[in-house]
């Protein structure tokens, strides 16, 4: 850990379709720090997030981590993040616990059961672990998906609207993750419409406009 | 501590496939079922001369397997894509062209291999030679991992998009037609006395230059479809 | 050489109009098609221009 | 003097270009073809084996051969805009697609009629044909795809990928064809190799020419629709007169 | 107010699916190339021997048609499955029998009508009789109605299921058999100098038995699939 | 209008696979109510608003409607009520504006473009009314679903978290508008993990274990 961790964003450009969605935006987000992606329907918030994550090209600008433009990260920056959009990226078929190893497995980390199971009870899976993913709620698949959160040591959190279909003790619970996540020097950056504060963290506010 | 191996990720996507296609057990079954079926129509659409049918044997099994591979690709890649699983793939910190080889091993296993296995059965159906049966099995064992190599290109390609069933056949079986001609060529070979090695040479040829290079083609593929 | 021997082709009049006609047939729809295709973009900017103008 | 290139690639520029371009390939394109027809018909004599039949051929080999080249072509502009991103290659491929296509359905059609006199069947599995045939499906597989992806970015590169793979694939589908044909011996019938008096040959070439012609002038009319279709939101294509 | 006519909600249903198909009409195409080509893959698997390819067209343009048929089987009710449409089209205050009358309409113009346009061209292909190519058509125009209407069944009861494309064709393929035999039938009693009456006759009552009973049944699996 | 219109739940018990959600549920919901369900994730809001429809036959007990099981009903239950459920309902093909005529048509309702558009209009959609749905945001595609509940002349409305991936602007739009649809005589039983309040109305709240 040669040096602290830093995301720039210069200039960026995008545009969907035919429609200019942001000129020129720049920021940057260092260590401990949390921002908030801002705007209507349709303002580009997701286009944002996935600009952030290497999907989709800039028109113009470039995005960098650790001062280089993350296009020219081999697999690094990836190493690094951890994106979680509207897809909740788990399999109907699979347990909860299996979704989480695999899971797990693909970013290239081994998790024992103990401690996948450690993880779904700390997501208030309790007595869901081995229930196919199929059968639980809107709310318990999200809680599966954001479990990946805790495993491993992403730097980044990019988050698309987290609390999409979740209870107030989840909502609590993921504001409670997400200070821990800061206060041990990650960075976090995510949209929701509803409120979502972090005590003790200045929560950085970006309007698209 | 965060890279796997190659082959490490290779293994656990294989793994991964394979363990999910146990729990729908269905899946595998209906395309070898698909096979079968087919095949056994075309006796009933063509009549029952035994020796029109045996001239016809390497054909219709050839034919048949090319659908059977066409009709189980468009799952390759697109439970994956919309369940957002193929997003996080992209974003693992691992070689996405081994990912896809992982896949692509898998998707063979599941749907090249059980016809490899099945056709002897089939091709008694239509009275072939145990030794025609033979180099079939052989052919087939060749062939079909051009058909599953190939056709994750276009699984790749026309991920999302409505009607990517038809359409993926669409582009695929024209890239497939020399699988047909040599496979079945070399069951004709046979059949008429001659030698099944060229045949059979050049199906290996092609097997090995498509692994080469489908892969990473297919991963580029799918960068472009994510986008 | 008069126009009915011509036109019949020795006996070959079938194949050989129906060559030419049906691919100059084709040629003809092509030609049709893309000035088609011109005239509804052009009628699709004037849709955008105006509703553009509107705003 | 130095032409700037670049300057021509962007398609705000080129859509004039070709707007002033078409007429020079159009009207050439139409005069050949008179002249074609009229040395195919009245200058070119009866064929001693073929009898008028042959005369199918000014048609059907100029179609054939184009269907093929305009693949190559295709494939190269397709390859251009995927490797050096210039939208205008990509567009020239996709304008180039339907041509090609209909060029094959014509090389198939006019030989399907030049074989029922001359072989007494519409069709036989030849490996020359067999292979124009499934030329015709590698264009079909292209312009699917290209309309199944609404995207227009994500779909000038995924049908470039496929237009790649399928020019690596065109020769070894070509022996293939011809290798099975070659071992089954199926038909007896062949090509018949007559060689040609002058007449037929100068109706064919410059029937040849007129369809060279033809295609890029149909190539250039329809990049540029593409071109309005595309850049609908720029304001350069706001401002073009024809749009008021 | 709220009531359309039976016949309204028929034509409804057909205009909004037609348009649809209209909105991508790559669709429609492919089932039709993936009928030509599966078509043409078989001269190449089993060789050109004019006489041979005679004698097995009628067969094989048959099995090519079940499988298009069968192929664009899951599309008739999986995108308004996906996106909540059909929970809306149950619960409207309208016969869901017609609805589903209206789908099945729609997906045989789509899929049906195009193969019988296009099947003499392909016979052609195979060196058939003119009067042989009749019979075809007419056979066809008979017997693909029968695939759409059983197969809404089919496509119907696999809904949400994953592996659907494969499973409707083994639910429906095997009760399509008779469509088969018949419909290859009357080519084959053409071409052996009989009358083909018979066998059309056949196809036309199978054709009229499904459609009075198919519908329901099918809008019965479809409530069955939403539970 | 023989009568004021009633939902009445009596004694409703549902299960789902071996897992008993609630047992002897009653409740009945008049003109002019409005009934929030709350729970926590997995509680059975979906399973209970499905059973309302007819979806899902219950275990034991019965749904009614103004006073006749809702399964003796023939479409006229189905006239009167309006579901909006996870899922959309709309095509990726079709402009916002199709959608809606198309949706309404099946409905029983002819629409023509004008009163469309307005309904559109009025949801936030001015300028991409002919955009295909598809290009739209997340909550701009929620909006199309919603802008259905406007069309004909629903008096129960069913919504299942009908502010997932909603803006603050349209947040308030929706409470606007139920309280339109309930001083008209309708009643309204919805779901949602975040608060909504319409103004003179008293929310009811039904709490599932
Ligand atoms: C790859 C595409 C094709 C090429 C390059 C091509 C080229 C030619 C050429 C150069 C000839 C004159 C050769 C000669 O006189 O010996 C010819 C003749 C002919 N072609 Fe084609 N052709 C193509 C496809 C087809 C197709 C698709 C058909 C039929 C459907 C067809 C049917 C014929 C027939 C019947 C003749 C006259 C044969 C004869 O002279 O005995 N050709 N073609
Ligand atoms: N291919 C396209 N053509 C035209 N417009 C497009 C296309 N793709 C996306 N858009 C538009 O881009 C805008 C940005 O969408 P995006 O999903 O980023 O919005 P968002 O801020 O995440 O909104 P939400 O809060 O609703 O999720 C939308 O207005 C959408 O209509
Ligand atoms: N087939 C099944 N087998 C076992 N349990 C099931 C089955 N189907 C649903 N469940 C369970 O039923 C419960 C009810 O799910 P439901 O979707 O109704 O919850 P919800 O209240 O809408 O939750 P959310 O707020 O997350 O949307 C969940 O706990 C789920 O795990
Ligand atoms: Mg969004
Ligand atoms: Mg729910």
């Amino acid at each position: 850990m040669q040096h602290a961790f830093k995301l720039d964003v210069v200039n960026l450009t995008c545009e969907r379709g035919d429609l200019s969605l942001f000129t020129g935006l720049s920021f940057e987000l260092a260590a401990g720090e949390l921002m908030q992606v801002q705007g209507a329907n349709g303002a580009g918030k997701t286009t944002l997030l996935r600009t952030l994550c290497g999907f989709i090209q800039p028109v113009e600008g470039v995005v960098k981590w650790n001062g280089q433009d993350i296009s020219e990260w081999d697999d690094g920056y990836h190493a690094q993040m951890c994106y979680l959009g509207h897809l909740n990226a788990i399999k109907d078929e699979l347990s909860a616990l299996e979704n989480l190893q695999m899971g797990a497995g693909l970013a290239g980390f081994k998790v024992s059961e103990q401690e996948a199971v450690n993880v779904l009870r700390r997501m208030g899976l309790r007595r869901k672990e081995h229930l196919p993913v199929r059968v639980l709620s809107q709310g318990q698949r999200r809680r599966v998906a954001l479990s990946r959160l805790l495993i491993g040591d992403a730097k980044l959190w990019i988050l698309d609207e987290p609390l999409t279909a979740l209870d107030v003790g989840a909502v609590a619970l993921m504001q409670e993750l997400i200070g821990e996540h800061l206060s041990n020097g990650g960075m976090t950056i995510f949209t929701t419409h509803q409120p979502l504060q972090v005590a003790g963290v200045q929560t950085r506010e970006l309007v698209l406009s | 501590m965060n890279k796997l191996t190659m082959l490490g990720v290779l293994g656990l996507v294989i793994r991964r496939d394979l363990l999910l296609a146990m729990r729908r057990r269905a899946d595998v079954l209906t395309t070898l079922v698909f096979f079968v079926m087919v095949v056994s129509l075309f006796p009933l659409g063509v009549g029952p001369e035994p020796d029109m049918l045996r001239k016809m044997a390497a054909g219709v099994l050839w034919v048949a397997a090319l659908l059977a591979s066409m009709l189980s690709l468009p799952r390759m890649f697109s439970a994956d894509y919309l369940d957002g699983t193929l997003e996080q793939m992209m974003l693992a910190p691992q070689s996405l062209t081994m990912m896809v080889l992982g896949k692509i091993i898998a998707h063979w296993m599941l749907s090249g291999l059980p016809l490899v296995l099945i056709a002897p059965v089939l091709g008694v159906q239509f009275d072939m030679s145990s030794q025609a049966l033979w180099v079939l099995m052989l052919a087939l064992l060749l062939g079909t991992p051009v058909l599953s190599l190939i056709g994750a290109i276009g699984a790749a390609l026309t991920l999302g998009l409505r009607g990517g069933g038809v359409l993926v056949s669409l582009l695929v079986l024209p890239l497939c037609i020399p699988v047909l001609i040599f496979g079945a060529g070399a069951v004709d070979a046979i059949n008429s006395g001659m030698s099944a090695v060229s045949n059979l040479s050049l199906l290996g040829a092609l097997s090995l230059f498509a692994l080469v290079f489908t892969p990473f083609v297919a991963a580029q593929a799918l960068r472009i479809s994510m986008e | 050489m008069n126009w009915a021997e011509f036109f019949a082709m020795n006996g070959y009049g079938f194949y050989v109009w129906g060559s030419y006609g049906v691919a100059l047939a084709v040629i003809a729809i092509e030609i049709i098609a893309v000035r088609h295709r011109r005239t509804l973009a052009l009628r699709q900017l004037k849709l955008m221009n105006d509703s553009g103008d509107a705003q | 003097m130095a032409i700037n290139w670049f300057k021509y690639s962007a398609p705000s520029t080129f859509y004039g270009l070709a707007g002033k371009l078409i007429p020079f390939f159009a009207w050439p394109a139409a005069v050949l073809f008179a002249i074609g027809l009229y040395i195919g018909f009245f200058v070119a004599p009866t064929d001693a084996i073929q009898s008028e039949a042959y005369r199918i051929i000014f048609i059907h080999v100029p179609a054939s051969i184009l269907s093929m080249f305009i693949y190559l072509i295709m494939a190269g502009y397709a390859a251009l805009g995927l490797i050096f991103k210039t939208r205008l290659s990509s567009m020239m491929a996709t304008a180039l697609a339907p041509t090609g296509a209909l060029f094959a359905l014509i090389s198939l059609w006019t030989g399907a009629l030049w074989g029922k006199p001359m072989w007494g069947a519409w069709w036989v599995w030849d490996a020359r044909l067999t292979s124009e045939l499934i030329l015709l499906f590698l264009y079909l597989g292209f312009i699917a795809l290209h309309a199944s992806i609404e995207d227009p970015r994500r779909a000038d590169k995924a049908s470039a990928l496929l237009a790649i793979i399928g020019s690596v694939n065109v020769p070894i589908i070509y022996f293939s064809v011809k290798w099975w044909n070659t071992l089954h011996q199926g038909s007896s019938i062949k090509f018949s190799g007559t060689t040609m008096h002058v007449a037929m040959q100068q109706a064919m070439f410059t029937i040849l020419v007129a369809c060279w012609l033809y295609v890029i002038a149909m190539g250039l009319a329809r990049v540029r629709s593409i071109i309005l279709e595309r850049e609908a939101n720029t304001q350069w294509v706001k401002e073009l007169q024809e749009a008021k």
